[in-house]
Formats: structure tokens, sequence, C-alpha cells
């Protein structure tokens, strides 16, 4: 293992999320051979990399879908390695999976309800609904309606309100741009460097690098179940590399 | 006419039954995809349980209103343990397994039960039938001519309850925390864990519900046919899946439909047609929905992505 | 060339000497017969069932149905053929060949109603399709009790006893041989395609529906074929034993067998019809008399509970969808 | 695959090893086995374990399924007999034993226990089934056997046409079926009669077909025929229309099982009319399930309770004490076949099944609880019916029909 | 010059209200090599499902080799010589690799009742004939099988021949008895190609092709592309989200966003239309101001 390329030097941060050395199998095939990341407090992390690099696969053994075949997950220094899904979410993290994940036979309201499953306080959701209200206003006109109706977009914009509805302090993030207009993607990421100076952590999987790194702090790039690439978000933006294999340039 | 109101009463009578038990086979199938085939039987078991506790009762404390509510709740609360347990030890083992696995499961507790409780061996009550303690004394509420028409009150009764149930299932299902962590773990439970729901405690408690909702149904049902029997179970089981296939199977206003309508329409047929054929009319009557609907009545299709 | 052509019908001629030497030395071990007889019947029952179950991933429980058809129109044809013989012929031969005749018309209105039941597949699947086929197990359950011609209730008795050991294990061998035929041939991998995944085949032009109502004929063909046999060994058929508990067990032998392998099915349809006489030895032995002779009852509960345990200690079937042979003929895997 | 070869390997072995001891020594089948049958609370000394000096009676019957409480009652009154005969010093200085076999009420695991009871056990005399169509797949193998076999109750003439190995103890469908009709026409003088069948249950056509035919050739009418399938719970909807149909009666020849809740339901729909029935109502239980819905309906039996014969007394005493319940009629019709049985075995040259089949044709007169037992030559006992009423929750003896 | 193997016309598909697909239209031709690319949810995937008879258009017609094949099923539109892989692998994973392409390796039909006569029973209006005669003939397919006739176990090896050809092909001999589900995401995705290929297309559509390889792998999955269009004489349609494999194999590139075809031409020309880029590169793209930022 001749280990990723390392471009350029990383802000330090106080860590909050540590992998070390992840390893993620599906019956026989491997899909993540040993990866190893971090993220710091209030950064936005992205994950970038072809379909099927593992982007996916590492988001889910972080947030406990899937159970790791190897490797360590530590969440502020408590090792969450191995834990399921539902205990994680009181320690401060919220998975917006891929595909959005949004229950389509519930209403929208329902759907944000469920964000805050674990919480008891009223006023605090109530103030949390308001603000998800303020980023995504288009969700306060259509809270009654089933979320099945909504459009892709404003389904991603319910994904991360949802998400956002158990006041995480990190958040994962898987393709917030799929199937998304550009001006809506726009608005989406905007939203999320909104959300991001607001004190939460990202950790951002993303196909379309562009959009990825030029929000994240630092990035990482996924090849075949391995970090091929590592540097912060600029940087990796400007290498001829990534730039040849994921921006078609 | 007072035939066909007579007949009116006595399929909504049956139709009751069979929605009540097609409920709890609905809620389980919502959550678990699984064809919950021990069902009936576990209906079987809270009848049975309900007998021993109006027995313990005797005479008089069985029918007054607390010991009817007593009755209710020690069966239901019973049947809520086994299903508990039924759950725990042998379909949660197999809930990422092929479902057949689960159903084949279904059937050998289905099995095990109803044959086990032909035995007369200890606490079990042998093949033959008993009859049911009157936990609510038949009292006429209604008399058309000279006896054409007649309404029971335990009839009204065990409507009231059914509808009380449904709606307050209903209830339960679409406006409480418990309902929507109940939904969102039947449309995705692996997202359903994102939210931090215990999709593990959330798929128990509903099994436990459907079974509790067995019992009840068991318990009406034995209160308008009088016996108890070991076997009873089986075909209640089978003819309460058809209701709930019939109003397209998870959905829980249909589960009702299609019971009541499966009761009707028996009914009908024997009462207007040729008695001996009420299986298979319940039968033709379920494919020649599916095969209009294949979906039942009011369950969607969900599309698979290519 | 010639070569070839023998290939086909060679293990039918090799096995005739077998059948005929099995059948001349188990002649008066009545008891052993009969029981071999439901076995083989349930193994028909078993591999054609897992035809559609295991190796096209439909999902019928209502075998038991076309096991009626079967039996009853085998049978009802038996009976009437029972005074008539072909006069230059000795009454033996005569009357294997009548019983051949039976067991073709069974199977073929067996077949038919397996075309009938498998076209609703086109627009069902699942738990839809099973329901169906339940259904339509039931409703000839209820047409035979209700048609006098088939003797309703009490139903049909006086069927000649031409069923032979060798008849049935010849079966038994015609069934496999099918089934292991249909799973090496282009045929059985367009199945095995369907049950895997049905889009990608009917992207691959892999008709479908056809095959699955095909699969549905051919594995009622044998339900029927295995109906005949029974109403011929056993001195009454009534429908009593056509129920869906029937199809439930023979279910209950594909999964436990691990659906999609033959021979999977095989050891689990003979493992599982003489697990309930094996209790009954078992018991029979016991010291306590007065317990021995109520004990009888607790074969079943206890068939229940043991169906528990296989399918929680081995989910995926006795042999998985793998037969007996695949272990020494897979090639080890390379390291990757 | 971890598995798959040692779990074969484990379930073929059981197979075979199941099989193989069956077949393997039939020097075992009298050594080891189960001889001693004692009832609970009867307590008789339990005969000793050994080789010759048991004899084995074979019984079939369905100790599980719908039909469960029809076989349980009928191996408790074999039972009883044998225990009797066994304290009264047994059968040729032998003790008696009963190998009892489930069928679950299948006709092939009927055949299947039969077999295994001829060819395994070596019984001397077959005893069972209820249903006819188990004892017509029984009889065919009996027969070839040359093993006699009585059955209790099964009552369709064709199962003693199979052979003349086969016996019963009960009347034949016809003649209750005759019985009822002619009371019902002639005692209460009816005009207009509802049938209300089982059409699961052979006993239940049969019946209600001998009653259909006789009660029309005797200048009645029935007003309409509905069926139900054993085990049914709900019976409304046919009750009702009978109702439309205004019957003077319900003939019900079904079981009790099904009949308490047919009468109870009756009453609740408003209909008046006495129920009519044949054997199979006798039973305690009938109160139980029906209540005093059954008050003023009649049916046809074999014996009546109130019989004064001290040996029906003694019978439904001993039954009592062993099983807690009173006597039904399968039961006592259990126990009337197993001593016919011992008789026939007692006076039997020796115990090969052509010598007790030559006594047991010869049966005349026997003095069975459920009536004197005249075999005809159809293997058939000729004996009267009583037709009893039911009032305050008894049984009352009504009238005597010979046939 | 060669003649249209693929052609569809103004197709539009709707699901609900909403568009999916509006007004495609594609022409393939043999040695054709062509790019759909366009952002995720874009349409392109619906487009293959319409082309390959998985959904019906809802206007518009596509031809196959020259037959309109609205609402015909995806087997028989497979049968006139169209084949595809899917995004989201869909092999048949617990059969071996060879099974895969074996099933794809239709057998030759040696019908009882020729398949000319069959049709013209059926333009001749008795259809109910013609089924039934189509009936006998696969019936009599499954007795050649069953009793093993020499005709049928010749097919059988041509069969196998022919796959293990196709995977070697591929590059997949080794792994010929392996099961398909356990080989690496990059093999499948290849095997998914060689069972395609096994089904005799005129026309192979590729779905993300390279999803899933690494860049070793991609540039090895372009030269096969070619190698294949040219062996085989297909034309090639492949949907792929890697630009640098779009644009290095394609002769002609479409691009779809939601559901309508903004741009056609070289990916050159593709490369550089103001559409493409705001729709697809991104906005941000062309002028490198940070996202989310107000202009």
């Amino acid at each position: 293992m001749s280990g990723p390329a390392v471009l350029g030097e990383r802000t330090p941060r106080d860590p909050l999320l540590e992998v070390k050395d992840l390893q993620v199998a599906y019956g026989a095939i491997t899909a993540l051979r040993g990866i190893s990341l971090s993220l710091g407090q209030g950064e936005v992390v992205a994950l970038i990399g072809a379909n099927g690099a593992g982007k996916t696969s590492t988001l889910r053994a972080i947030s406990g879908m899937l159970r790791p075949k190897a490797g360590k997950i530590t969440l502020r220094g408590q090792d969450i390695t191995g834990k399921k899904a539902h205990t994680l979410l009181p320690l401060g993290m919220a998975h917006a999976p891929e595909g959005r994940g949004i229950f389509l036979n519930l209403s929208v309201e329902e759907n944000l309800q469920l964000g805050a499953y674990l919480r008891k306080d009223t006023d605090g959701i109530q103030s949390d609904l308001e603000q998800s209200f303020g980023f995504f206003p288009v969700l306060k006109d259509r809270l009654q309606q089933l979320a099945g109706t909504l459009s892709g977009g404003e389904q991603q914009m319910l994904a991360i309100s949802r998400a956002l509805m158990s006041r995480p302090s990190l958040l994962l993030l898987d393709e917030p741009s799929l199937g998304l207009a550009p001006q809506i993607i726009e608005k989406i990421f905007g939203i999320l460097r909104d959300i991001n100076q607001k004190g939460v952590s990202i950790l951002l999987v993303e196909q379309n690098a562009h959009l990825a790194l030029n929000l994240a702090h630092y990035g990482y790039v996924l090849e075949t179940g391995e970090i091929a690439m590592t540097g912060p978000g600029k940087t990796l933006l400007a290498s001829e590399e990534v730039k040849k294999a994921y921006l078609g340039e | 006419m007072a035939d066909f109101i007579q007949h009116l009463i006595n399929g909504l009578a049956a139709g009751t039954i069979y929605a009540l038990v097609a409920l709890g086979y609905t809620m389980v199938y919502g959550v678990l995809k699984l064809i919950n085939f021990a069902h009936g039987d576990v209906m079987m078991v809270g009848v049975y349980i309900a007998y021993a506790t109006a027995k313990q009762l005797g005479r008089g404390a069985q029918s007054s209103l607390l010991g009817v509510m007593l009755i209710f709740l020690v069966a239901m609360g019973g049947c809520a343990l086994i299903g508990f347990l039924i759950e725990r030890f042998a379909y949660r083992p197999l809930r990422e397994k092929p479902r057949l696995t689960a159903l084949i499961t279904a059937i050998g507790i289905s099995f095990a039960l109803s044959y086990g409780f032909q035995l007369d061996i200890g606490f079990l009550p042998g093949a033959a039938p008993r009859a049911f303690p009157e936990i609510i004394r038949p009292t006429e509420w209604l008399v058309i001519g000279d006896r054409d028409v007649v309404l029971w009150n335990w009839q009204v009764i065990s409507v009231l309850i059914a509808v009380g149930l449904m709606v307050s299932l209903q209830y339960l299902v679409f406006k409480t925390r418990f309902g929507r962590a109940m939904r969102a773990v039947s449309y995705d439970h692996r997202t359903a864990a994102l939210m931090g729901i215990p999709v593990d405690r959330i798929i128990a408690l509903t099994f436990m519900l459907g079974s509790a909702l067995a019992a009840g149904a068991g318990i009406l049902y034995a209160i308008k046919d009088t016996a108890v029997q070991p076997l009873m179970g089986l075909y209640v089981g089978l003819k309460a899946f058809v209701a709930a296939v019939i109003g397209g199977i998870g959905h829980v206003p249909g589960a009702v439909v299609g019971g009541l309508l499966l009761g009707l329409v028996e009914e009908f047929v024997v009462g207007y047609t040729a008695s001996t054929w009420r299986d298979a009319v319940a039968f033709g009557f379920l494919i020649i929905v599916l095969l209009v609907r294949p979906e039942g009545l009011f369950g969607r299709i969900t599309a698979e992505k290519v | 060339m010639s070569k070839d052509a023998l290939k086909g019908p060679l293990p039918v001629i090799l096995a005739l000497p077998v059948l005929a030497l099995l059948q001349v030395t188990l002649q008066d071990h009545d008891f052993l017969i009969y029981l071999t007889s439901l076995v083989g019947v349930n193994v028909i029952l078993a591999v054609s069932l897992n035809i559609v179950n295991g190796m096209t991933g439909q999902f019928s429980i209502g075998h038991a149905g076309f096991m009626a058809v079967g039996a009853y129109s085998g049978g009802k044809l038996s009976l009437e053929m029972k005074d008539y013989a072909l006069s230059f012929l000795p009454h033996v031969v005569s009357d294997q060949i009548s019983f051949m005749l039976a067991i073709l018309v069974g199977g073929a209105a067996a077949a038919l109603c397996g075309f009938i039941v498998g076209l609703p597949s086109l627009r069902l699947k699942g738990d839809y399709l099973a329901i169906v086929t339940l259904g339509f197990g039931e409703i000839i359950r209820v047409i035979v009790q209700n048609t006098e011609a088939f003797g309703r209730a009490l139903g049909l008795s006086g069927i000649p006893q031409s069923s032979s050991l060798a008849m049935i294990l010849f079966w038994v061998f015609l069934t496999l041989l099918v089934a292991k035929r249909i799973a090496d041939s282009s045929h059985g991998r367009s199945l095995w395609a369907i049950r895997e995944d049905e889009i990608a085949a009917e992207a691959m032009g892999v008709n479908t529906t056809g095959y699955k109502v095909r699969a549905f004929v051919i594995s009622a063909f044998f339900a029927g074929v295995a109906g005949v046999l029974f109403a011929h060994f056993v001195p009454i058929i009534n429908p009593g034993s056509f129920t869906f508990v029937k199809s439930m067990e023979v279910v209950v032998m594909i999964v436990a067998g691990g659906l999609g392998s033959t021979t999977g099915s095989v050891v689990a349809a003979v493992f599982l019809t003489l697990l309930p006489e094996g209790l009954r030895s078992a018991f029979s032995r016991l010291d306590d008399p007065s317990l021995a002779q109520k004990v009888d009852q607790i074969r079943m509960p206890i068939y229940g509970l043991l169906l528990v345990a296989i399918m929680l200690l081995r989910p995926q079937g006795i042999f998985g969808t793998h037969e007996i042979w695949d272990r020494w003929k897979k090639k080890p895997k390379g390291a990757t | 695959m971890r598995f798959s070869l040692p779990l074969s390997i484990l379930c073929s072995a059981l197979a075979v090893a199941a099989c193989e001891k069956k077949v393997a020594g039939p020097d075992h089948d009298q050594s080891g086995g189960v001889q001693g049958d004692p009832a609970p609370g009867n307590d008789p000394p339990p005969p000793a374990p050994g080789a010759d000096d048991t004899i084995l009676i074979g019984e079939v019957g369905s100790l599980t399924g719908s039909e469960a409480s029809f076989g349980i009652s009928t191996r408790n009154g074999i039972e009883l007999a044998v225990n009797e005969a066994n304290l009264a010093g047994g059968v040729k200085g032998k003790k008696l034993a009963v190998r009892v076999y489930d069928d679950q009420g299948k006709p092939e695991e009927a055949a299947n226990a039969v077999t295994r009871l001829i060819s395994q056990d070596k019984v001397k005399v077959i005893l069972g089934e209820v249903a006819s169509s188990n004892s017509l797949a029984m009889a065919p193998k009996a027969q070839a056997a040359q093993v006699p076999m009585i059955t209790p109750s099964s009552t369709n003439p064709k199962v003693t046409e199979v052979g003349d190995y086969i016996f019963r103890v009960c009347f034949i469908d016809p003649f209750q079926g005759f019985v009822m009709a002619k009371f019902a026409r002639e005692n209460l003088k009816l005009n207009n009669v509802a049938i209300l069948k089982d059409n699961k249950s052979d006993y239940s056509l049969g019946l209600s077909e001998v009653f259909n035919a006789k009660f029309a050739e005797m200048g009645g009418k029935i007003v309409s025929t509905e069926a139900y399938s054993k085990g049914d719970t709900d019976f409304r909807a046919q009750l009702t229309t009978i109702k439309g149909s205004k019957p003077e009666a319900i003939y019900v020849p079904g079981y009790y099982t099904d009949v308490g809740l047919i009468a109870r339901q009756a009453r609740e729909l408003g209909i008046k009319a006495p129920l009519l029935g044949g054997d199979g109502w006798e039973s305690e239980k009938l109160f139980e399930l029906g209540g005093s819905a059954l008050d003023g309906s009649y049916f046809s039996n074999h014996y009546s309770a109130d019989d004064p014969n001290p040996k029906v007394q003694k019978f439904i005493a001993d039954y009592e004490k062993a099983y807690g319940a009173r006597p039904d009629s399968l039961a006592a019709l259990g126990y009337d076949a197993a001593k016919v049985a011992i008789d026939a075995m007692q006076k039997a040259t020796d115990l090969s099944g052509p010598a007790i089949k030559e006594v047991l044709a010869k049966t005349t007169g026997f003095e069975g609880v459920a009536g004197k037992i005249t075999l005809d030559a159809q293997r058939n006992p000729v004996k009267p019916a009583i037709v009893l009423q039911i009032a305050d929750g008894k049984f009352k003896y009504l009238t005597t029909v010979n046939p | 010059m060669s003649e249209v193997l693929l052609h569809a016309q103004k197709v539009s598909i709707q699901f609900g209200g909403l568009k999916a697909l509006c007004d495609f239209d594609l022409e393939i031709k043999s040695g054709d090599l062509k790019g759909l690319i366009g952002p995720n949810g874009a349409g392109k995937t619906t487009a293959f499902n319409v082309l390959t008879g998985v959904y019906r258009p809802t206007s518009g017609t596509v031809q196959v080799a020259g037959e309109v094949v609205n609402g015909r099923l995806p087997h028989q539109i497979n049968r006139l010589g169209l084949a595809r892989t899917f995004q989201n692998i869909r092999l048949f994973k617990s059969l071996s690799a060879l099974d895969n392409v074996k099933v794809a390796c239709l057998a030759e039909s040696h019908p009882l009742f020729r398949a000319s006569g069959i049709e013209a029973l059926r333009k001749s209006g008795q259809s109910f004939m013609a089924n039934g005669l189509d009936a006998l003939n696969n019936y009599y397919d499954w007795w050649r099988a069953l009793l093993l006739t020499p005709g049928f176990l010749r097919e059988e090896v041509n069969i196998e021949d022919r796959a293990l050809e196709l995977l070697s092909v591929m590059g997949l001999r080794h792994r010929a008895e392996e099961e398909a589900g356990s080989l690496p995401y990059g093999e499948q995705r290849r095997l998914e190609i060689a069972r395609a290929l096994g089904t005799r297309p005129k026309v192979l559509l590729l779905d993300e092709p390279a999803a899933g390889m690494n860049t070793k792998e991609k540039a090895e999955l372009m030269v096969l592309i070619r190698e294949l269009r040219d062996r085989f004489s297909l034309g090639i349609l492949v949907i792929e989200h890697d630009m640098k494999l779009v644009m290095g194999i394609c002769e002609q590139i479409t691009v779809l966003d939601h559901g309508e075809t903004i741009a056609y031409g070289t990916p050159e020309a593709v490369k550089k239309n103001p559409k493409v880029v705001e729709a697809y590169l991104g906005e941000a793209a062309k002028t490198d101001r940070p996202i989310g930022a107000t202009p």
C-alpha cells in the first residue's frame, strides 16, 4: 500500500470524526479496502469519486447502517464502530442517505417530525422547524402534502431539513445534488454553507466534484474502495489529475 | 326482505371478525412484509386464555363490566407476550434472510400451536370444542315481526368494539409518534434507523399489537359462535388473510373493507345460492379481485426501479 | 452419433432392471412398500414444486390442488376402466397399461390446470400469486367435495390398487431426470435467470411469461402424476387429503431442502415424510406405556417446532441452492 | 455449505434409522414395546413386559386434526374394555395391549397406520376408524392380510362390503336415516322438514340422503336443504334461509361438536322448530355447547344412559371414573367393538385371523352397552335403535324403533 | 449508408404529471458509437428503458431493425437485435459467470412449425391457431431438452463454445465457473457486457459501463468498446458520467437535461455548448465563483 497522494496542508482543527482503516464487504465483494479519514469541528469534508468507488459505503459504515469488517470509527473520541444506526443520533450525528431516504408515504410534516423523533422539547423542535422554513420556504407551503408528491429538489430540501431536525453537530450528506437542476443545486449548496457557518460539521459525498470541492474545506478522492488523493478542497480542485478524471477537462 | 336484513346483519357480524383479524395480518405484513401464517393460531390461543380467565372468574364476575374488561386485558396481554416471543425468537433472527424462511417458520409455529393445543396433556385443552362462557349476556336489541329479524346486543357490541379498535388503530398509526415510526419502518427500515427509530423495538411492538388485536378479535369471534376449539384459528386466519389481500395487504382501512366484503359475500352466497360453495366463493372472489386489481382494492403497486 | 442418440433414454433403460430387482426383493414388505410409496409421492411433489418455486422463483402454495386434479381424474378413469381389459394381453399387463393411461390422463389434466393457474403470473407476483395458487387449491377441493361423481365427502374408493413399488420409483426417477435435465438445459438456465432477476432476464430475450407458464405446466403435470399414483395405492382418496395443509407440507419440504436444489428437495421430502414415522418408532419404545399410548399425538407439534428449528439453524435450507454433487464438482476458488 | 454435508448425513441417518429399525426386527415388535394401557385413575396393575404373554390389538383413530375429539372418545372406550379384560385375567392367559396410531383424520395415514399394525406390530385384531373414508382406506389392507377389523362407528354400508374380515358394531346409514324419518313422520306427525347436513362428513351426507328419501316416501316434504362444513362455527346464513322455508323441524345429522352451536344459533335467529339428529349427537358436551337451545329436540341412538341394565350403568360409571366425563356414543361403540373382539378371541380356537373371523361372523345377541349385537350376513349389526328426547339438559328415552 | 438499426423519433414518456423524456430523437447505425450524457435524473436511463421496451412511450415511435416496437415486450425487442446493460448491475448473481452468458445465448429454435407459417396464420386473423402452434413449438423445444436429442446436445455445445468465447473476449475466461455475484465490480460490469453480447445484438446500449472502475480499467474499457464495435459491427450507445471516457470514444453525443435534449453533436462541440456547461458541468465551472455566494 503506497497510501494516498496528499496535496497541500490541512488547517488543524479539533477532531470530531476519525475513521481508521475502515473495511467493508458485501458478501464476497469488498467495497472498502481500508479507508482512513478525519473531520474536524466545524469542517466540511467532501468525499468524491466515481460510482461504486465506495463513497456511500463509507457513509453507511460511519452511520451504522453497515457493519464494517474491520477498522475503527470514533466520534468525539468515543468508539462508535459497529453501533446500530439508531443509537448514533443522540450522539449528534445525522445522515441524509443516498436517494434522499424520504418516506414518500408520509406527509412532509411527518417526515420532519421523524427527524426529531428522539427529541422531546416541543419548543426547540418548533424553532428548528422555523429555521428550516427559513432555509427552504417552499416546505412550509407543502407541510401537509405527501412527500411523494414533492419534486426532486423539494425532496432533497426535505431530506436536509429532516436531518437537521435532530440538531446534529455532524451531518452526513449523500449526493445532495443527485438529479437536481443546476439552480436548485446551487441553492442547496448555498444553504449547506450557511448550515456549516452555524456550526454544523458536514461530511459530504458528491459525484459532482466541482460543487463539492468548492464547498469543502478538505477533500478525499476515492477510487475502488481506497483513498487515492487527499487535500484541501481548493487544492484538489486545481489539481490536474482531479480535473482530468472527474471534471472532464 | 326480512331474510335479506337478517343476512345483512349476519354478514356484517362475520365480516367484522374477519376485518379485525385481517387488521393484525395487515399490520404485521406492513412492517415486516411477512405473511404471518401463525396469526390465526395466536388468535386461538388468545381465546383459550380468555376462556381460562373467565372460568377463573366464575359465573357472576365474568359477565360484569369489570370482568369482561379483565378478560379482554388478560387475553390481549397474553397474546401480546406470545407475539413478542414469536417475533423475538422465531422471526427476528430471519429478518435479513429470504422472506420464505420466515414464512416456513410461521407455518411451523402454526402447526405447533394448533396441534399442540389438541393435546390433553398438562394445561393443554385437548381437541374437543368447549363452550365459550357468555361473558356478554345475550339480549335482543331489535326484533322485527315474529322474530323475522333479530338483532342481538353482542352483535352491536362487537361491531362497536371492532369499530373502536379500528378507529384507535387508525389514530395510532396516523396520529401518534409510534404510528409515524411504524410507517417509517414499514417504508424503509434502514432509513428509519437513521432517524433514531429503534427498529427492532417498533417491529416487536407492532407484532405485539397485532397479536393483541387477534386476541380481541378472537374473543368477539368466540362470543359470536359460542365455542372454542384448537383448529379455529386455521380457517379464520386464512379467510382473514384473503380479506387483507382483497383490501390491499398492508393497508389498514383496506383490511376492514376487505373483511366486511368477504363476510357479506360469503353470507349471501351461502344464504341465497349453494351453501356448500362458501370457501370456493371466498377464494373465487379473491382471484377475481386480484385479476382486475392485482394490488387489491386499496393497495398501491410499487414499480420496480430498473 | 449413435452414442448421442442413446444418451436420452439411457438412464431410463439402466434404471428399469434396478427397479424390477427392487420390486422382487421387497415384495413381501408391505409396510416398507407403503411407506416408500408415500415417500415417493412426496418426492415427486417436492421436486415438481421446486421447478416453480425453486428454479423459477415463483411462489406457488396450491400444489395439493394439482395433486387432487390428478388423483381424481386418474382415479375416476381407472375406476371406470376397472372392468375392461385388453383381451389379447394377460390381465396384469393390461392393468398396467390402463394404469399408465390413467397416470398420463391425470398428469395432463393437472397440466391443463397448471396452464390456467400459470396465466395470472403474467400480472401477479410474489405473495399475490401465492394466494391465487392457494385459492385455486381450495377451489378444487370444494369442487370435488360437491361433485357426486367424485364421491363427495366419502371420496373415491375401489380404485384398482395397481400401483407397485417399481412404478412409483420409476416415476420418481423420471421426475428427477426431468428436473435435472431442465436444470442443465438452456430452459433451466432461463428459469434460473427469471428467479434471479426477472427484468434482466426479459431484457436478455427470455420470454419470462412463457417460461413461467411452462414451469407451472410441467410442475403441475408431475403433481398430477403423483396424485394418480397416490390414488392407486391408498385405497380411498377423499378431499381431506388435498387441503392447503398438504400444500404447505410440500412447500416446507422444498424450503427445508433448499429452494432450487433438487437433491435438497428429495432429501427433505424423504426426511420429513419419515420423521413422523421415526417419532412414532421412537415413542413406541418409551418405557412409560401410558405416555407412549397417548404420545402419538405429540408428533405433529414436534414436527412444527422442528421446522422452526431447521429454519433458524439453516435458513437457506439443507443444501441452499446447490445440489449434493456440487461440493465435489466445484473447483476450489482461486485466491483473489 | 458448511453444515450441509453433516446435516444431510444426519437427516438421512435419522430417516434410515427410523425406517430401518421398523423393518429390521420383526422380533422386536412384541418385545419391549407398549403393552399396558392403564387408564388414568383406574390403576390396574401394569402388565409385565414380556414377549409372548401379550396379545396386541391394533387401533387407528384420529387423535389430532378436526376429528380428534371423536378419535379420542373411541380410544378411551377401547382402552376401558381392554383394561377390564386384563383385570379379568386377559385372553387365553395372556394380557391384552392396544397399540393405537394417529391418522390425523387422513385416509393415507390410516392406510399407513394399519399397514404398520399388520406387518410391523403383527396385531391380531384391528379396531377403527370413526370416519367411513378412513375405514375404507384400512379395510382392503386388513382384508388382504386376513386380519379381522371391527369398525366401531363407520356407518357407510361400503365399509363392510370390502370383504369378510371387516365387521362393525354400529348401525349403517340407511337404518338410522330410516329410523328418524319414520319417527318424524309417524310419531311427531311432521309434514315439512328442513335438512342441514355436514358436507365434509360422509356420515352426515349418508344419513341425510336416506332421511330425505324415506321421509318423502312416507309423504312428508323436505322444504329446504342446506349444508355446512364440519368445523364451521357460523351457521347463521344457512339457518336464516331455512327459517324462511318455515319447517316444522330441522334434521341435523351431524356431530355434537357442531350441533350444539347450530341449536344455539337457530334459537338466536328465532327458529322454534325442534332439531332432529342421529347418534353423532350423543355426548355430554352437547349440553355444554348447546345449552338449553336443544330442549325439545330428538335424536336416534344406540342406547340410553337411563337404561337400568347394570352393564350399561357400570360402563358409564367406570368411564366417568377413568376419564372424568360421561361417555359419548363413540366411546360406547369403541367399548363394544373392543368387547366383541376380545370375546371372539376368547372363543376362537387359536389367535389366527381366520379363526377369529369365524367366531366374529357368528356373533349373535352379544350384550353391548350400545345395544344387543347380532351380525347379519353382511357383517352389519342388526339391532334396534332408540329415540331420545332432550329435556332440561338430559336425554330422555322415548321409544325404540326396530329394524 | 448502412441501414438504421435503432431509430427513435419524437419519443416522449410521462409518469403521472412528470415528463421524464420529451421528444427524444436518436439514430444508430452499424458501427456508430454514440454517447448519452446529462445530470443524474436527466432521463438517460429512462431513455434506455423506453428503447428496450421496459416502458411504453407516451408518444413517438421506436424502430428496431426497421420494425416499430412500441408496446412490444422487452424480450421481443431484444430478439430484434437490441441488447443492454444496466446501471445498477443486474447479473444473475448466484449463477456462474458462464451461465450468465449462456442464458443470453439463446438456442436457435428448431421449430415443429415454421415461424413464417405461424406469422402468416396470425396475419390472416387466426391468432388462436397461431398461438397454439407457437405453444407447441415451445413445448417441442422442451421435449428436445428432456430427451437429449442429438440436435439439442449439439446446440448446448455450441452455446457453451460461444459463451466461453464471449467471456474470453471480455477477459473473463478464467472466471467462467465463479458465481457472478462474487466477482469484483469491474468484472461484473464486463460480464454484463458479455451477457448482452450473447443475445447477438446489432445495437448495444451500455448504461454507465465504467462506473466503479479505476483509471486503468477505464482506459482498457475504452479500447474494448471500440474493439467490440469493430469485431461485431455493432452500433453502440453509451451512458456515462466519466467525461474522459465519453469524450474519448464517442463520435456523437446527445445531452439530456430534465428529459429534454439540450445538445447534440461531436464531443468538442458539446463541450463548448454553453447550455451543457450550465446544466452539466455546472455554472461554477465557468465562472469559478464560490458556490452559494450571492452574485
